[in-house]
């Protein structure tokens, strides 16, 4: 063509990304305009065409055009635009049929579809199948691949307010997806193989992937990947499927292009791939499978629609034997019997569409005579099926004669011998049968009765695209030799190579084999019909294979799959429930501490000294542990005040190894959470105890769970026991026992840590104490207690009972001498509490405990006079302890920041008062009041928002049932 | 490590922690021994005065001893047991009262009859 | 040998203490009323704060002075609001 | 000590400010104002993240900006230790928290008290557990953001939150006590906290010792793994984060990133560098979990029919993913998954976000909604006033539509977007790995492909019941923007790491380099000389 | 000594462990007090025992060995504090919980 | 002065609490402690609202003596009991009224009745001014009703009324 060169890297992006870009504006321009969306296609989908025409040039001598753009280069994924022969004529494929699909489709599509949708999809189908085709990257095959997928999947549910576009556009995707996540693993296989990702490299590989130990699950991943994406069999069944959609769609993707996209990888990894006996017994009886099935299946169709696809899986089961046989004169049949059948049967498609548009129907039943109504359509249809049924001087004659020659020459061993050309002529018998069942029972015999309208000859414009392809078949079928010739050579030469064979385009090659072939295909498809033709025409379903539905079957399997074996699997490996989880996580805790220290344990040496007090503390503490278990479920109040008797002795132990602001601290924590938890008792329900016959399940499982909480017990005590007896090895505590005074101005080591050392840690503990605060605070304020607690206690009511409406009188006088003690209580708390604060740093002491102490004197006040009449005389603002607690913890950090040195670097010094003398002034102990009224804060937010219940006499949960979900199932 | 005192000063702080921890032992055992909880109610007081009283007294005779200064410590404890235990005490023994008098126990005193509105709050 | 004596006397006390509170844990676990077992429990922390006392003397340290004043003064707090909640129903009403 | 390097300390104080500011000022939940504030703490965050990302991009490939709180000498201080790990990950906490509370800041804010300052707080605690040099200020973090979580998962109220809640409160309990047990045996056998420091002992550890220190090792493991959501310990997450408000779940979706980053910072800190028995600890265990997780989110995945279990499952998935990756140990395999944490966080998240929206705009759902929140809300709370007003936007379902379809690919790791560059990055770099490919490799191949089917499979069913059979037609959803746009934003993300790949990859390349040779690590926080 | 710590931290978690298994929620939560005693002194036991040397140093030149170990009393600190307000926490969710399910059934099943 | 010190016998009790904590009288401890005292007892005023006047505080010092005595007494007399192989005590309940109403007075009158082992005060009726206590080992109600009265009510009523 005598245009311009075009420089290869604007030309081959411009070719792959224009469609996108196009998709995108078309999506994103504002309106449904059919006109404007269906414009901007067509002009884009004719720039790519006279662009793809245009860059024959540049390789139809072999050449390989290359365009890289880095993508992630350290991967060895690049964005490589690969443009050679066979690329080329899949391209030209792509955006000629494209464009007429175009043409089609503006006359096709009613303007009640969304139609900027469809269009903008078949753009962006158009640029995947383009990237598909010329990927020069492997990786990047694989993706477009799966775009292809994509795509196909939404412009199949075009229509999805249909129940069966939604299943078909699923299946396809599933079966086609799953193939392309095959191809994926395959391309990383073949990409390990060889050693990059780059099509070059791949194709310059010589026989390295075929010798590889690599090479069966590549191969077999591979096809996985073509197969699915054509249709072979077994995994035909989506193809007629995916018929719901639009049939400019069906005509494109189904027909010419995407389904094609399985035969082409075939072909560009022949080269590389077919020279191994598992590639040839594979694909050629896969492809000899799918070939006699879809034709065999194809006659029975009464949908055209469904006859097109089964004859399109029966041409790309003729085009993958051909591609299995592995010797190149069979390659060279494959890619020319591609373009043949993309152009014979998008014109099918179209032609279908028009009798679908001009009678509403495609039942092969109601039609008949419509030659009469549409006589150039069925013209052009009717060639069109000459080409598929192969009839002379038509493009799909000339592919077919070379697909017999080959069976026919094909000679490894007998039963290849027999099998291929047996298999090949009664498949050309079937498929010339169904032509004819296509053309007969459409355009033939007497008018049609059950049309709902008298149908028409569509706009010309309609036609034009059919038109044009019905002469390509034409042409090529003639003349191939000045028509289809050198662009036929430039695709096979970039799949052969050196290897390129000689092979002749003529018409004529004598009386032959082949010949004989096809004429018993001719003869034997006119027998098989004729007498049989209303049977065809009426029968329901296939004989022989009816039973074998490819899609019952999957629809069968995922849903249950999806529904039925997924749940059960959930549920078998999974749990709802609480105590399996619990169970699971402490044995899981237990078997890996035993498992990783089992074995080097070390030894345990005998203890060297006991102290019997101790020992009597932790009989008590023991047994308490024990009987507060034991106790738990049905005496609650007993089980706490048991828990006390164990968390006093933690505390007296704290004290006697050594950790006095331990045993402080635990002593406090101790009785805040007594409160707290009788705070809580008040809104659980009664429990009685109940006759002792447990079924033996649970008596099974208390025994199994006494068996791991004695195991977990026996290896925390043999750890603890381990290292105990062991010298410490030498680490960070020294430090802070020299340093502590020195540089944290503080004799108390452990406070110095907690405000200065390890301040860090105690701002985030603050924090959490603070946030569990606003946590709980935030939940109680929604509180609904259960009906059965919403009441009054029971003793309260008991008491009115006994001695009517003295209630309150009693409580008062219950209270009366106690509560003064109690409230007498408070300034000396507060003050023990500012002692402990202020002697923090130098002896046990501290923002914690004294914070603590300072709520119980909050809360000695609430126990003594009530919530209302404590709340009468104090105003205690717990969220603005908590939030100035932080404040003063993160200024004493920020703080040292502006003044240079890193977060919470502490400072002190001895200040000189006049009259006292020394004092000593330190950052950390400004950090530590930041804790203290934090701690606070949030105990007594806790304390007080639980309290605050018994005043709230809220509402009850579950007082008002709740409505019946509406539509729930549907969304579900 | 337990500091040397002059012996007879060890002696008695010796004879006051042992029978301090006699008499708090004895109350708790009154605990285990006695057979009604009106009864049980006073065990705890033996180590919260005389009990507790002596063991303090010890600590603060040795600290202040060993330390050489003044050592007052043990009676704030003291100070603080005696105003707390009480308080337990009358409350939960108001309570068991309560508990015995709804339940019809016998041996329990009955609920005084309310002769008028108490005066004022 | 004035060591001698305290020591050994410190530890009989301690041990009598100990004893002591098994005898609580004793009204703890058996109860039978809940009132027995709070009385324990406050009875404990009692014999817990002597033995802390006996503590300091045998390890001649003022270290746990504070844990023992905060024994006595707010250990009650705790079976306070047991012995509140046996009558009431409720701790904070 | 120049005031750069303070940058290290910063991701952890902005939240803190910002909680502190909302309990100073009060519950100001209708204050626009207030809301506004908020946001700009969060932006602020995101600038500060940005810029200590930038600053180690610009850096050597082993440098990290070491940060001695209180001056103290490492490793008896806290240090605070930002490489690039820890850059990546409060980066990605940072947009998808910033995108998160902008969502919320439309409505969800108001359905309960405190949400601000627990939601800086989940952020807070997220940060320093990523920034922390040390074992125990690492618990305190892990506590501090799961005390917010349980806060925020709480959020709204309900029987569904509340019930989920308590059983996601106990498993983390108990795993809370696994993480004490775990350092206490690790401080036990190695006298230190310090993780460099720990790492640097573990050689001189006594041959009586190992057995112990390894045993806390194990069930510090098993702690990070409940974190982590591996199974089978992770039976918590589906119903927390399915029930929680939709938010917060996006904000839970790198929580168990948080497991995941503490396992592959730890366990190569400390084992992958080791010779002998201990090099291989646990490979295999985690390897394994990582299989039976990836199985079992998948089929969870299959077998959801709601979007945000789905979405739950699908957080399963990429634990088990993240899991597999760690266990190969080896770089390449490292960076993908780096690369593969950073989308997965942010798809999901998305995705909690926009079932919100789409069950906003499906009628049938709207209606329960409505009548949950009247039978589970609290009626003293006025929601309406000062919410964002929705707007009716013409192409509304199809926008919904590319969001989910983005979200999708993702998450299933189908090409062309990032999920399917991640796993990509993964497998190609397992294939290239000595000796591959071994089992191992064909373990994560089928585990990878697998699990991306069956998400395709449970999308594609979901997305058909969305926006094929459930959503009115196109005729103008209502919506609000403070709503779409955060999603928008996370998906656009998304895209935008599968286009700059390359630059990714390279950065996280570095990153898994640093991270596979401990020694650096070692080195930079114990500078030679000062070691004990 | 060793042996009687030993055997106190084995009881306590094994009680508490036990208690965690159970199904109310009451059970739960006297368990989850359980196992934090047990675990904080077992922390404390990683600092190996010492009597009567309690990290308050008597003057600035002290001999470092005197000194208990501080740092597993720091951490315990800690975990103490933040053990209470997990309890408080918990304590409220299961309160929360059985307002709205009506049962104290870990799972919220019926009585 | 008033405002500035409502409960100066508490304030002055706070002092000296403080200072025994301290286990120093320092001048800083005193100002700091006073100051400390003050403050709290401020605060305290809120839900202390009635001040305590102490009319004979040597009358006070009597009573902690009597009281002393008796505890050591009753102590001795209960452990007797304990130590019996087969402890019987002849317990009982008393009620007794009492002329003391002010209930300051009436709370140190419990606490010491509590705290003295072998007596509990078990239930204080206000409108008819009777208490009900459980004695130990009664022998005699009328003479223990007696040694009260006239040991401790008497005097409580002359320190407080
Ligand atoms: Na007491
Ligand atoms: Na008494």
């Amino acid at each position: 063509m005598p245009l311009p060169s075009i420089p290869t890297d604007f030309a081959l992006p411009l070719l792959c990304f224009l469609p996108f870009l196009a998709s995108i504006f078309v999506l994103a321009a504002p309106g449904e305009k059919i006109r404007g969306a269906a414009w901007v296609t067509a002009v884009v989908a004719a720039i790519l065409s006279l662009l793809s025409l245009a860059l024959f040039p540049s390789i139809a001598n072999g050449e390989v055009l290359i365009s890289r753009i880095e993508w992630v280069p350290q991967l060895g994924l690049n964005l490589t635009l690969r443009l050679d022969g066979l690329a080329w004529l899949f391209a030209v494929l792509i955006t000629c049929i494209g464009f007429l699909v175009v043409l089609y489709a503006r006359y096709y599509m009613s303007p009640k579809d969304p139609i900027a949708r469809f269009h903008a999809l078949l753009l962006a189908f158009m640029g995947a199948m383009i990237g598909l085709v010329m990927s020069g990257n492997i990786i990047q095959l694989a993706i477009f691949w799966e775009l292809t997928s994509l795509v196909s999947f939404l412009l199949i549910g075009y229509w999805y307010h249909r129940g069966d576009a939604r299943d078909g556009a699923r299946m396809a995707l599933i079966i086609t997806g799953t193939g392309g996540l095959a191809l994926f693993v395959s391309m990383l296989v073949i990409g390990h193989i060889v050693g990059s990702y780059e099509l070059d490299d791949v194709l310059a590989s010589g026989g390295k992937i075929v010798e590889s130990p690599l090479y069966p699950v590549a191969l077999i991943l591979f096809l996985l990947g073509a197969f699915t994406k054509s249709a072979q069999f077994p995994f035909q069944f989506w193809l007629p499927n995916a018929m719901t959609a639009p049939t400019p769609v069906s005509a494109y993707l189904h027909s010419a292009t995407m389904v094609k996209a399985g035969v082409f990888i075939l072909t560009r990894f022949w080269p590389v791939m077919h020279d191994h006996q598992l590639w040839f017994w594979i694909v050629t009886y896969t492809g000899l499978a799918t070939l006699i099935f879809g034709a065999y299946t194809a006659l029975f169709q009464r949908d055209l629609k469904g006859l097109l696809a089964y004859s399109t899986i029966s041409h790309l089961g003729l085009i993958t034997t051909l591609l299995g046989m592995g010797t190149p004169l069979a390659a060279v049949a494959a890619i020319f019997h591609i373009a043949n059948h993309a152009t014979f049967k998008a014109s099918l498609f179209m032609a279908v569409g028009i009798i679908d548009h001009e009678t509403g129907t495609r039942d092969v039943r109601k039609l008949s005579g419509l030659r009469k109504y549409l006589p150039f359509t069925a013209t052009l249809a009717i060639i069109a099926s000459a080409a598929m049924a192969g009839v002379p001087l038509l493009n799909g004659f000339l592919s077919k004669e070379m697909f017999f020659t080959e069976t026919a020459e094909f000679d490894p061993n007998v039963f290849v011998n027999l099998s291929l050309p047996i298999g090949a002529t009664l498949a050309g018998m079937l498929s010339v049968a169904y032509s004819i069942k296509f053309v007969h029972g459409v355009f033939f015999g007497p008018p049609p009765t059950e049309l709902e309208k008298v149908p028409h000859e569509p706009p010309a414009l309609m036609r034009r695209p059919i038109e044009i392809l019905v002469l390509i078949c034409l042409a090529v079928g003639i003349i191939p030799g000045i028509t289809i010739a050198p662009y036929l050579a430039a695709a096979v030469h970039s799949v052969l190579g050196a290897e390129t064979p000689y092979y002749s385009l003529s018409v004529w090659h004598g009386f032959n084999l082949p010949l004989i072939m096809s004429i018993i295909a001719m003869v034997g498809g006119a027998v098989i019909y004729v007498p049989y033709y209303r049977k065809l025409r009426d029968i329901d379903g296939v004989p022989l294979t009816r039973g074998l539905v490819g899609q019952r079957v999957f629809e069968r399997i995922l849903v249950t799959a999806t529904n039925r074996w997924a749940r059960h699997l959930v549920g078998a490996f999974g749990t709802q429930r609480l105590q399996p989880q619990i169970f699971v996580v402490i044995f899981l805790a237990l078997a890996a501490g035993i498992a990783a220290g089992w074995a080097r344990m070390g030894n345990l040496p005998l203890p060297d000294s006991f102290d019997p007090v101790l020992g009597l503390v932790w009989l008590l503490g023991g047994i308490s542990a024990l009987a507060a278990a034991q106790q738990a479920k049905f005496h609650r109040l007993a089980s706490m005040i048991l828990m006390g008797g164990a968390g006093l002795a933690t505390c007296l132990t704290f004290a006697w190894f050594s950790a006095p602001d331990l045993a402080l601290t635990q002593l406090l924590a101790e009785i805040a959470t007594t409160v707290l938890i009788l705070l809580g008792l008040r809104w659980l329900p009664k429990r009685s105890p109940v006759p002792e016959s447990t079924p033996m399940a649970a008596r099974l499982r208390r025994y199994r769970d006494v068996a791991l909480a004695g195991l977990v017990g026996l290896g925390t005590a043999l750890a603890s026991y381990a290292i105990m007896t062991r010298s410490a090895s030498e680490g960070i505590s020294d430090f802070f026992l020299a340093n502590a005074y020195k540089e944290g101005g503080g004799t108390n080591v452990v406070n110095v840590m907690l405000v200065d050392f390890r301040g860090f840690d105690t701002m985030g503990e603050i924090t959490v104490l603070g946030v569990v605060a606003l946590t709980v605070f935030g939940l109680l304020r929604r509180f609904r207690p259960a009906s059965d607690s919403a009441e009054r206690p029971e003793q309260q009511r008991v008491l009115d009972e006994y001695a009517p409406g003295s209630s309150e009188n009693v409580a008062d006088d219950f209270l009366r001498i106690p509560a003064l003690i109690m409230n007498w209580m408070f300034p000396v708390v507060v003050v023990v509490a500012i002692y402990m604060l202020m002697r923090g740093h130098d002896l046990p002491g501290g923002g914690f405990i004294a914070g603590i102490i300072m709520s119980l004197a909050f809360i000695l006040q609430y126990l003594a006079g009530g919530t209302r009449w404590v709340e009468e005389r104090l105003r205690i603002l717990p969220l603005l302890w908590i939030g100035w607690g932080l404040l003063l913890a993160l200024l004493t950090g920020v703080g040292a920041m502006v003044l240079g040195a890193p977060f919470l670097t502490s400072a002190f010094a001895y200040a000189d008062i006049p009259l006292i003398g020394k004092v000593p002034m330190a950052t950390a102990l400004i950090f530590d009041l930041g804790v203290f009224a934090l701690v606070v804060g949030a105990t007594v937010l806790m304390l007080i928002a639980l309290a605050h219940q018994s005043i709230r006499r809220p509402k009850v949960a579950g007082s008002n049932k709740p409505k019946q979900r509406v539509g729930a199932d549907k969304w579900n | 490590m337990i500091a040397d005192l002059p012996l007879w000063l060890s002696i008695l702080v010796s004879a006051f922690v042992v029978l301090g921890a006699l008499l708090t032992m004895a109350g708790c055992f009154g605990l285990v021994r006695l057979k009604s909880f009106y009864l049980r109610i006073h065990g705890p007081t033996m180590g919260t005065s005389m009990g507790g009283g002596l063991i303090l007294l010890a600590s603060a005779i040795y600290f202040t001893l060993t330390r050489e200064r003044l050592v007052v410590h043990e009676l704030v404890i003291f100070l603080f047991v005696t105003l707390t235990t009480p308080v337990t005490l009358m409350l939960l023994a108001r309570a068991t009262l309560f508990r015995d008098r709804v339940e019809g126990n016998e041996g329990v005193p009955k609920r005084p009859e309310k002769a008028e509105t108490p005066a004022s709050p | 040998m004035s060591v001698t004596i305290l020591e050994w006397s410190l530890f009989a006390a301690q041990i009598m203490l100990g004893l002591g509170m098994l005898a609580t844990l004793y009204r703890m676990v058996v109860g039978p009323r809940a009132q027995d077992r709070i009385l324990a429990l406050d009875a404990l922390y009692v014999v817990a704060l002597l033995l802390l006392i006996t503590l300091g003397i045998r390890t001649n340290s003022q270290v746990y002075f504070e844990l023992a004043m905060l024994m006595g003064l707010l250990g009650f707090v705790g079976t306070v609001a047991l012995a509140k909640f046996l009558m009431r129903g409720e701790v904070i009403e | 000590m120049t005031g750069m390097n303070h940058i290290a300390i910063l991701p952890i104080l902005i939240p803190m400010a910002a909680m502190v500011f909302n309990l100073l000022v009060g519950d100001g939940r209708s204050n626009r104002r207030i809301i506004g504030i908020n946001i700009g703490f969060s932006v602020l965050l995101l600038l500060v993240s940005i810029l200590l990302l930038a600053v180690l991009a610009q850096s050597s490939t082993a440098a990290a900006a070491v940060y001695p709180l209180g001056n103290w000498p490492v490793p008896f201080g806290i240090v605070l230790v930002a490489d690039r790990l820890a850059a990546v990950m409060v980066l990605t906490t940072s947009i998808l928290s910033l995108a998160a509370l902008i969502f919320a800041s439309a409505r969800w804010h108001s359905r309960g008290t405190n949400f601000f300052p627990l939601f800086h707080a989940l952020v807070m605690g997220l940060n320093g557990a990523f920034l922390t040099g040390d074992l125990f200020n690492l618990f305190v973090f892990f506590e501090l953001l799961l005390a917010a979580s349980y806060g925020l998962a709480l959020h709204g109220g309900g029987r569904n939150r509340v019930r989920a809640a308590m059983h996601y409160i106990v498993i983390n309990l108990v795993a809370s006590f696994l993480f004490l047990i775990g350092v206490a045996l690790i401080y036990g056998t190695t006298g230190t906290l310090n993780m460099a420091d720990i790492a640097r002992a573990v050689p001189h550890i006594a041959p009586d010792d190992l057995g112990l220190f390894e045993a806390g090792v194990a069930v510090l493991g098993i702690a990070f793994l409940i974190k982590a959501g591996s199974w089978p310990l992770h039976f918590w997450l589906p119903n927390t984060y399915s029930s929680a408000a939709p938010p917060v779940a996006a904000l839970f979706a790198i929580m168990t990133k948080v497991g995941f980053y503490a396992i592959l910072r730890l366990w190569t800190l400390v084992f992958a560098n080791q010779t002998g028995p201990e090099l291989a600890f646990g490979q295999n265990v985690l390897f394994v979990l990582g299989i039976a997780t990836v199985a079992y989110g998948s089929v969870g995945a299959l077998s959801s029919k709601a979007l945000d279990r789905l979405a739950s499952y699908l957080i399963l998935v990429s634990a088990g993913t993240l899991l597999l990756a760690v266990a190969y140990n080896v770089p390449g395999v490292t960076t993908g998954a780096l690369y593969y944490v950073v989308v997965a966080t942010l798809a999901a998240g998305a995705l909690f976000l926009l079932k919100d929206v789409i069950d906003q705009v499906l009628p049938a759902e709207a209606q329960i909604l409505a009548v949950s929140l009247e039978f589970y809300g609290d009626e003293e709370e006025v929601l309406d006033e000062d919410q964002e007003v929705s707007r009716s936007f013409p192409a509304a379902a199809t926008l919904l539509g590319w969001c989910f379809a983005i979200a999708a690919l993702v998450m299933a790791g189908l090409p062309p977007l990032s999920g399917f560059l991640s796993k990509f990055a993964m497998l190609s770099a397992a294939f290239g790995a000595a000796n591959a490919p071994t089992a191992a490799t064909w373990w994560i191949t089928g585990a990878l492909i697998v699990s991306g089917l069956f998400v395709l499979i449970a999308m594609v069913r979901n997305g058909i019941n969305i926006f094929w059979t459930s959503l009115p037609g196109d005729g103008g959803l209502a919506l609000r923007p403070l709503e779409v746009g955060p999603i928008m934003v996370l998906l656009a993300l998304c895209v935008l790491m599968a286009v700059f790949a390359g630059p990714a990859l390279s950065y996280f390349a570095d990153t898994a380099q640093f991270i596979h040779s401990p020694q650096n690590y070692i080195d930079l926080v114990l500078p030679k000389g000062e070691t004990p | 000594m060793e042996l009687t710590l030993a055997l106190a931290i084995g009881v306590l978690s094994a009680s508490g462990v036990y208690l965690l298994l159970r199904p109310r929620t009451f059970q739960v939560i006297i368990g989850l007090s359980l196992v934090s005693y047990a675990v904080n002194l077992f922390i404390l036991s990683m600092g190996r025992l010492r009597m009567d040397a309690a990290p308050i140093l008597s003057g600035a030149d002290a001999d470092i060995a005197n000194y208990a170990d501080p740092v597993p009393q720091a951490l315990v600190l800690t975990a103490i504090v933040i053990g209470f307000a997990m309890t408080a926490l918990f304590l409220v969710v299961l309160l929360a919980a059985r307002g709205l399910s009506g049962s104290d059934h870990v799972d919220g099943k019926g009585d | 002065m008033r405002r500035l010190l409502p409960h100066p016998i508490l304030a002055g009790f706070l002092l000296v609490l403080w200072l025994v904590l301290q286990q120093s009288a320092g001048l800083g401890h005193i100002l700091f402690g006073g100051v400390i005292a003050i403050a709290v007892s401020m605060a305290a005023s809120a839900i202390i609202p009635e001040r305590i006047v102490i009319r004979r505080p040597l009358k006070f010092i009597q009573l902690i003596f009597v009281a002393g005595l008796d505890i050591i007494r009753s102590n001795l007399a209960v452990m007797s009991v304990l130590f019996h192989p087969r402890p019987n005590p002849t317990a009982g309940f008393i009620e007794m009224d009492l002329t003391l109403k002010n209930p300051f007075a009436l709370a140190i009158l419990a606490v010491i009745l509590t705290a003295t082992p072998g007596s509990a005060w078990l239930e204080y009726d206000r409108a008819r001014s009777t208490v009900l206590i459980h004695v130990f080992d009664l022998v005699d109600e009328e003479e223990w009703v007696a040694t009260v009265k006239k040991r401790y009510e008497a005097l409580l009523l002359e320190i407080f009324q």
